[in-house]
């Protein structure tokens, strides 16, 4: 109380310290996005765009887990909605441009997951987790008694189609910008979110929730639409996967599927922007090379290590400790 | 069995102490002594080290180095439960009172480390409140009656030197009084006690020796009888 | 009449599976007052305070404040009207700078907090009146660090700030110099005292110095009702609430008392 | 003219999941003693294999295919199990215009809604398996049937063939149970199998379902009070590990088994030696269709997948896998179906040794006529 | 014959029983979920594949030492339990205090692990395993035929569960278990030591899981993948019981078992989906299940 302090100063110090830090954010996303722009031309576009959907995915599950502090176990429900509902419309309506069809699809994943959030938000901890996973397992059931969805057989030959009715996206070029253009569009939202005064909130929801309803916060509207949220973005990452693959299947709505992005999130770096969209990529690779090569008779057995090693070596995620790294180095 | 302060026995030496959390060093070289039968207490500002010396003594802190004999037996290599056994209570600053056990159950579950420690009926007729409350949730009590049950609690295991951090923490008055007169029986019976207390006037008349801590270090060793004359000094130190 | 008391109480019970915890409290608190509610343990303290901030329900009985019923409120309803409390463990955004903590307090006030498209800058412009609130507990040169590395006592001022943002016009205390020393006592009363100015204060405190020195009112509860009313010299002074509570720790005082005339209020 | 110089083949099968044992790792070991068998070139060009693992997702399938096709330059698919997968597969061969080779999936569908003309389903399909069984028990006299059935598609299918098979031998349903794939416990659906009284109970389900079925219902003595089980998708795998003791007398229909005769015995003989296990059908068939695709590459000098099937179209199989097979305009090769009993523990002579063939089931009769089929690639359709 | 709801009572007696027999199986595994979790906070998805070893221990020391039913029923879940162990040293003791969630992927890698390595041995069709003898047969209880070796297991399931419960909420050793889940170090400080009995409390879990398996393997097909498909269902139990709380287990596994029976019978397909409907509305109402302490 008594020692002067300069209040200007610490004020001042505090804004350079934000631009500061968006300087560098704006740095690594320039790099990132030279990168995924010219990306197709090195790599297998199809393979590419695989690796963007489940970072959108793991990006919107993020948002619930990493910054909200609540684990869902059911989020495959939205992925599956969401692509079934663009399967379903695309493939029965052929009057319908591509958009128009994706836009449905996250419309639907989007009730769902208000649904979901009605049902669930009042629930704590591991009961939370495990109402969003009887939830997705009821989901799940529905999928598989419907006739739309093909049952096990899946739906197939989804039209890809024109976008706005001029962009033919049988391309896989034009496909990928496309899916570019929207992951890049969400993470940029998400990456807005987290910093709103609304993240600021979550935030302190996060790390002491009791103390954040003493403040005045009604603090399950906060939490339901960081859920509805999430859940409209896998919805989306649903929809495109399906325009992507021309598929949709039960195995988006498996409960193994949600396990997955919990461990594309970890792995990343829950709590980190850059996070889940570094896991989805190791993930989908890892995934990818080991189904390829001679181990891959020992797919699970390795995926299992990996499991176990990221747990107990590298906790807070590839991304989460590059940063830790860089802090004790760089100061 | 002789009664009371037995100079020759050492019951406690520590030497060179070191400690640390992770990467922080908190203690920074403690060297303490106390002998059977004495009351010693730590005193000093928040965070001057207290609660973890008695921490490092359990073995409970991440990392420690230098000397610790209890019983004249260096248990520097001991687990925490080796350090018990061999006679030593702790009651934590935090009291750690179970929420999945009763009253009862929570009084009942340490084991016993040694012989002559009280019964059940002693420790109710000393703290009534326990005896009321005796079969609810342990943490359903109010702050101070989970504070006496944390106490309670290791009186019963026979311990025969006491480590306890802040005890009369959050208690009324007359709890606070209760207590003093309870730790002068546990002298009297030849227990050896290490006090960690906020609260000097309580502890100034019942302690033989004073250490005072600041910055993870021992900075002044005073003795009951050199208390008056120092008095300003430790005021100096504690900020009263 | 009753727009005197900011807060009043009728016939308050808590029972906890046929054990009643608080029983028929009548509380009345005056506009302005530091009211002290102390009693020994277990009389129901914390617990009177859980029923006022909605965190338990009660039993029976009603809560008024500035003569509305507020019984039926949830507990953020309640902490937006102005009955704001403090935790008896310190309750901070541990990985939030201490400015962080403030601002969001702030925010609160603001209507952007669903505003999730909105850029975080725009709470800048609450940096000013954070700055003024730290300052205000001494931590002004803290505001940028994380709240985890503050010392204990620092969390509870950074507390306290954090309420006082909020505004409150009664402030809810559950022992705020639990866990300090001598020095930090101190600068909590000061606190206290500053944060009083032009608010009403309930407190809940063991430290029968801090008790003299600051509160207006004093009202002991024993066994979940209240024992007696009145001043602190009243108080202490009635023989009854040195048996079960105060013991002979405040003999000297209780001497010099030993004529005034036990006042007791309804 | 054979594309860079090297035919690449990429087999796609479940190696770690429920399908794993009728095809799996041994199926990629029969590829490549197909591979060995035709002396690792065709024409000069270099044959290769890529593989992988389809973990019975037609996710995880159509992307893979894609990537072969269009980025690794893969030239036919052999393995296929799931239905899902091969459905999946197939969409893609037909869009980059390749070949798959299909030997492991039951759905008759393949050659009928989701036919293509890229692909060849080779060795059985659903509809083959329920004429055999069903006609042979109906005509020993088992007249009344309860149906078990997988409550997924492939499940809905068997039931409704079976069905078809049953009512017209002049047999009768009596009931029939929709139960969750995969269903660990089978009891209570037993019990009301048994409570039924029908004469004969039929597992329209596959893999664990089946083997599990077959487990409680003898635990439950169904055999014994009279009843009989039909399993009709079960495979060498399965009742080997049902065991003799759990799966006597069970009928079955099966494409192919290993110990008909000299030529069969003499290359499942190599196979064990390579894998520790006789094969099955579809191992069986995975090396046959290998073969027959290298012959047709090497006779029309060309990988290109329409002159290849054409090839393959035109000139029928007579090999150790099937006597005068031919593949049809909607990609089904059509043999001969054998309907085979489990032997009992007294007649088996070692853990291999399960099956007795009853009857032979011409090919004419064991499959769809393309009359009945809805293929586009079918003449008038 | 009289019917209800268009089912012969007899049937419904019938599939009454099975439901129950199928419920002292989820009893027995959710309990030994519910142990692990309520006193170690460690969200144990490695359960399905130590049912799993359980059962595989069983065949396996038949065929390669002829060890019977009776030797297997002690000793698989003993090396099982052992195993488990192993585990909780080498593994799970490194993340002790680190969130529920970090738990649950360990064991799952460790799950995945173990099901890799014996799918590539044994492969999964499935390995079979001859009743024993003492068990063949059964009795006809006039609406249903009750095969010996199912009594057997119910009621030995049953005596296993009751007794499990009772240590653990009547004994001082259950009490050191709970008290040890709570404040694991000062338990320690107290002169208990707690590593090893954490160790023993999650070798004893797993161990449960290794004797439904050995009840398992002469009635269900014996198959690396055996434990992951009834692993959800057995944690859906556990928390429609309330997490930790080990009557609840026990009760919810054999109610759990009589619904998905009546399901069987009224409408088979959702017998896969109603214990997740049963949770849903379970915690809509009692948000820490059944049994389970109020948060
Ligand atoms: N678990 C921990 N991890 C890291 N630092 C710690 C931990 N516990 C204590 N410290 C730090 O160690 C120092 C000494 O703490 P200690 O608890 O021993 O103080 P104390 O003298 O008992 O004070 P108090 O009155 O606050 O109890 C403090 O600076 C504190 O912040
Ligand atoms: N949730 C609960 N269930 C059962 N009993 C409770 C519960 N909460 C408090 N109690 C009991 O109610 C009584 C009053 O508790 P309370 O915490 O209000 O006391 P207090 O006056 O704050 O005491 P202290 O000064 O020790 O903190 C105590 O006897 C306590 O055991
Ligand atoms: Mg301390
Ligand atoms: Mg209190």
């Amino acid at each position: 109380m008594n020692q002067p302090v300069n209040q200007t100063e610490i004020k001042r110090a505090i804004l350079e310290q934000q631009t500061a830090d968006a300087r560098k954010k704006m740095i690594l996303n320039g790099v990132l996005l030279a990168i995924l722009l010219v990306a197709p031309f090195v790599m297998y576009p199809v393979f590419l765009m695989k690796i963007l959907c489940f970072a959108l995915f793991a990006v919107a599950f993020n948002l619930l887990f990493g910054f909200t502090g609540l684990l869902s176990f059911g989020h495959a429900a939205f992925l599956a909605a969401g692509g079934y509902t663009t399967g379903y419309l695309l493939s029965n309506f052929p009057g319908l441009t591509t958009e128009m069809g994706i836009v449905a699809g996250t419309l639907v994943a989007t009730l769902l997951g208000l649904a979901f959030a009605v049902l669930s938000i009042r629930r704590q901890g591991i009961y939370f987790a495990m109402v969003t996973l009887a939830l997705s397992q009821l989901v799940f059931f529905f999928f598989v008694q419907s006739e739309f969805t093909g049952g096990e057989d899946g739906m197939h030959g989804i039209p890809r189609g024109q976008l706005f009715g001029v962009v033919n996206l049988e391309s896989n070029l034009n496909m990928y910008y496309f899916v570019l253009a929207v992951f890049i569009a969400c993470y940029i939202l998400v990456q807005r979110i987290v910093s709103s005064p609304y993240g600021q909130v979550l935030r302190s929801i996060k790390q002491n929730e009791a103390r954040a309803v003493s403040l005045g916060y009604n603090v399950n509207r906060y939490k339901m639409l960081a859920f509805v949220i999430s859940a409209a973005l896998a919805g989306l990452a649903g929809s495109m996967k399906s325009v992507v693959f021309q598929l949709a299947s039960l195995n988006d709505a498996h409960w193994h599927m949600s396990g997955e992005v919990i461990l594309m999130t970890l792995v990343g770096g829950m709590g980190t922007l850059l996070g889940p969209v570094v896991g989805a990529t190791f993930v989908v690779n890892i995934e990818y090379q080991l189904s390829q090569g001679p181990l891959r008779d020992w797919v699970d057995f390795i995926l299992g290590g990996i499991f176990i090693l990221t747990v107990l070596a590298f906790r807070s995620g590839i991304v989460g400790e590059i940063q830790k790294f860089m802090k004790k180095n760089l100061g | 069995m002789s009664r009371g302060p037995d100079k020759e026995y050492e019951q406690l030496r520590v030497s060179g102490l070191h400690a640390f959390y992770g990467e922080s060093h908190i203690l920074h070289g403690i060297d303490l002594v106390v002998h059977r039968g004495e009351l010693i207490t730590l005193l000093g500002r928040n965070g001057a080290g207290r609660s973890t010396t008695l921490k490092a003594i359990m073995n409970m802190v991440g990392r420690r180095t230098g000397s610790i004999m209890i019983n004249g037996e260096e248990t520097m290599a001991c687990a925490p439960h080796h350090i018990a056994r061999l006679g030593v209570g702790y009651c934590p600053e935090h009291r750690g009172i179970f929420s999945a056990l009763n009253v009862q159950e929570n009084l009942t579950l340490p084991p016993v480390v040694r012989s002559g420690g009280m019964s059940l009926e002693e420790i109710y007729t000393m703290f009534p409140n326990l005896y009321e409350r005796r079969f609810s949730q342990g943490t359903k009590l109010s702050g101070g009656e989970q504070q006496m049950l944390a106490m309670a609690r290791i009186l019963r295991t026979g311990a025969n030197m006491l480590l306890l951090d802040e005890i009369t923490e959050g208690l009324a008055p007359v709890i606070v009084e209760k207590l003093g007169e309870v730790l002068i029986k546990l002298k009297e019976k030849g227990l050896t006690i290490v006090l960690v207390e906020q609260n000097f006037h309580f502890a100034a008349p019942l302690a033989d020796r004073h250490y005072v801590m600041e910055h993870g270090q021992i900075v002044e060793e005073i003795s009951a009888d050199e208390l008056d004359a120092k008095q300003s000094m430790l005021n100096d130190y504690l900020g009263v | 009449m009753s727009d005197q008391f900011v807060l009043e109480t009728r016939g308050l019970v808590k029972e906890f599976k046929g054990f009643v915890a608080v029983d028929d409290v009548n509380l009345k608190i005056q506009d302005g007052h530091i009211h002290a509610l102390i009693g020994p343990n277990g009389a129901g303290k914390t617990t009177v305070f859980n029923l006022l901030t909605k965190f338990l329900t009660p039993t029976r009985g009603q809560i008024l404040f500035r003569g509305d019923d507020i019984t039926a409120m949830k507990s953020a309803a309640i902490a937006r009207k102005g009955v704001v409390r403090s935790f008896q463990i310190s309750a901070v955004f541990p990985h939030m700078t201490a400015l962080e903590n403030i601002r969001v307090a702030l925010q609160s006030f603001e209507g952007t907090s669903f505003s999730f498209w909105k850029s975080g800058t725009s709470l800048n412009k609450l940096n000013d009146r954070c700055m003024e609130l730290l300052d205000s507990v001494g931590l002004a040169e803290f505001a940028n660090t994380t709240t985890v590395e503050l010392a204990y006592g620092r969390k509870r001022a950074l507390e306290l700030a954090t309420t006082l943002a909020m505004e409150p016009k009664l402030l809810l205390l559950d022992e705020p110099t639990q866990g300090m020393g001598g020095e930090d006592v101190d600068r909590v009363v000061e606190l206290v005292k500053k944060a009083a100015e032009g608010r009403t204060v309930l407190m809940v405190e063991h430290n029968l110095s801090v008790v003299s020195r600051l509160c207006d009112r004093i009202t002991v509860l024993a066994q979940g009702s209240v024992l007696t009313e009145g001043d602190y010299q009243s108080v202490s002074a009635d023989p009854r609430v040195r048996e079960v509570y105060m013991g002979t720790a405040n003999d000297k005082a209780a001497k010099a008392q030993t004529t005034a005339t036990q006042e007791t209020v309804e | 003219e054979i594309t860079d110089n090297t035919v690449k083949i990429g087999y796609l099968a479940d190696m770690s999941g429920t399908y794993r044992d009728l095809a799996g790792p041994n199926g990629l070991k029969a590829l490549e003693m197909a591979i060995a068998d035709f002396g690792g070139k065709v024409k000069g060009a270099k044959i290769e294999v890529v593989s992988a693992d389809d973990r019975n997702s037609p996710d995880v399938a159509s992307s893979t295919v894609r990537r072969w096709l269009e980025n690794d330059k893969v030239d036919m698919v052999s393995g296929l199990v799931a239905s899902s997968v091969t459905i999946a597969a197939t969409k893609i061969l037909e869009e980059n215009d390749k070949l798959g080779l299909v030997s492991g999936s039951a759905a008759s569908s393949i050659t009928n809604e989701h036919c293509t003309p890229n692909h060849i389903h080779y060795v059985y399909d659903t509809y083959a398996l329920s004429i055999g069984t069903p006609t042979a028990i109906v005509q020993e006299g088992g007249k009344s049937w309860y149906i078990l059935t997988a409550d997924y598609a492939f499940g809905h299918a068997m039931e409704a063939d079976v069905t078809r098979v049953v009512e017209a031998n002049g047999g009768e349903i009596v009931g029939s149970i929709r139960h969750p794939f995969p269903t660990p416990d089978f009891s209570s659906f037993i019990l009301q199998a048994q409570a039924s009284g029908a004469d004969v109970i039929a597992l329209a389900n596959a893999g664990a379902d089946t083997t599990n079925a077959i487990t409680t219902a003898s635990e439950f003595g169904v055999t014994q009070a009279g009843q009989t089980i039909a399993g009709l998708v079960v495979f060498l795998s399965d009742v080997h590990a049902l065991g003799t003791q759990a799966a006597q007398g069970l009928q079955l229909t099966t494409g192919w088994y290993w110990d008909m005769n000299d030529e069969t015995r003499e290359w499942s003989d190599r196979f064990l030696k390579e894998t520790g296990a006789r094969p099955t059908m579809v191992h069986a068939g995975i090396y046959s269709s290998a073969m027959q695709y290298f012959k047709a590459v090497e006779a029309t000098n060309s990988d290109d997948a329409q002159t290849v099937r054409k090839y393959m179209m035109e000139n029928p199989i007579n090999d150790m896998f099937a006597k005068n097979g031919r593949i049809r305009e909607d990609g089904r090769m059509v043999h001969d179906m054998y309907l085979a009993q489990v032997k009992t523990p007294e007649e088996s002579k070692d853990e291999w040794d399960l099956y007795k063939i009853v009857r032979t089931i011409p090919a004419d009769e064991a499959f769809r006529p393309l009359s009945e089929s809805k293929c586009k690639l079918v003449a008038g359709k | 014959m009289s019917m209800i709801l268009g089912v012969p009572v007899a049937v419904l007696s019938g599939q009454l029983l099975i439901g129950i027999i199928n419920g002292a199986f989820y009893a027995l595994l959710s309990l030994g979920l519910a142990v692990i979790f309520g006193l170690l906070k460690i969200i144990n998805f490695a359960h399905g594949a130590m049912y799993m070893l359980g059962a595989m221990a069983t065949v396996i020391m038949f065929d390669m030492l002829g060890l019977n039913y009776w030797v297997a029923l002690f000793v698989a879940p003993v090396l099982v339990g052992v195993f488990g162990m192993l585990i909780e040293y080498f593994l799970l003791r490194r993340i002790s205090g680190q969130d529920h969630i970090y738990s649950l992927l360990l064991t799952f890698g460790a799950a995945l692990m173990i099901q890799g390595v014996l799918t590539n041995i044994y492969g999964v069709s499935g390995l079979r395993y001859a009743m024993p003898d003492a068990f063949k047969g059964g009795m006809n209880l006039g609406f249903m035929f009750l095969p010996y070796y199912r009594a057997w297991v119910i009621a030995i399931a049953l005596v296993v569960c009751f007794g499990t419960w009772f240590m653990i909420e009547k004994t001082k050793l259950g009490a050191y278990l709970r008290a040890g889940t709570e404040d694991a170090q000062l338990m320690q400080g107290f002169g208990i030591n707690v590593p090893l009995l954490v160790s023993l409390t999650y070798g004893f879990g797993v161990m449960l899981a290794a004797f439904a398996g050995v009840l398992a393997a002469p009635i269900y097909s014996v198959t690396p993948v055996m434990g992951s498909h009834i692993l959800i269902v057995v944690f859906a139990v556990v928390v429609i019981g309330g997490m930790g709380s080990i009557a609840g287990a026990i009760v919810t596994g054999i109610l759990m078992g009589i619904i998905e029976g009546l399901t069987k019978t009224f409408y088979p397909p959702a017998s896969s989906a109603v214990i997740f409907l049963v949770m849903v509305v379970v915690l809509m109402f009692r948000p820490t299940g059944l049994f389970g302490k109020e948060a």
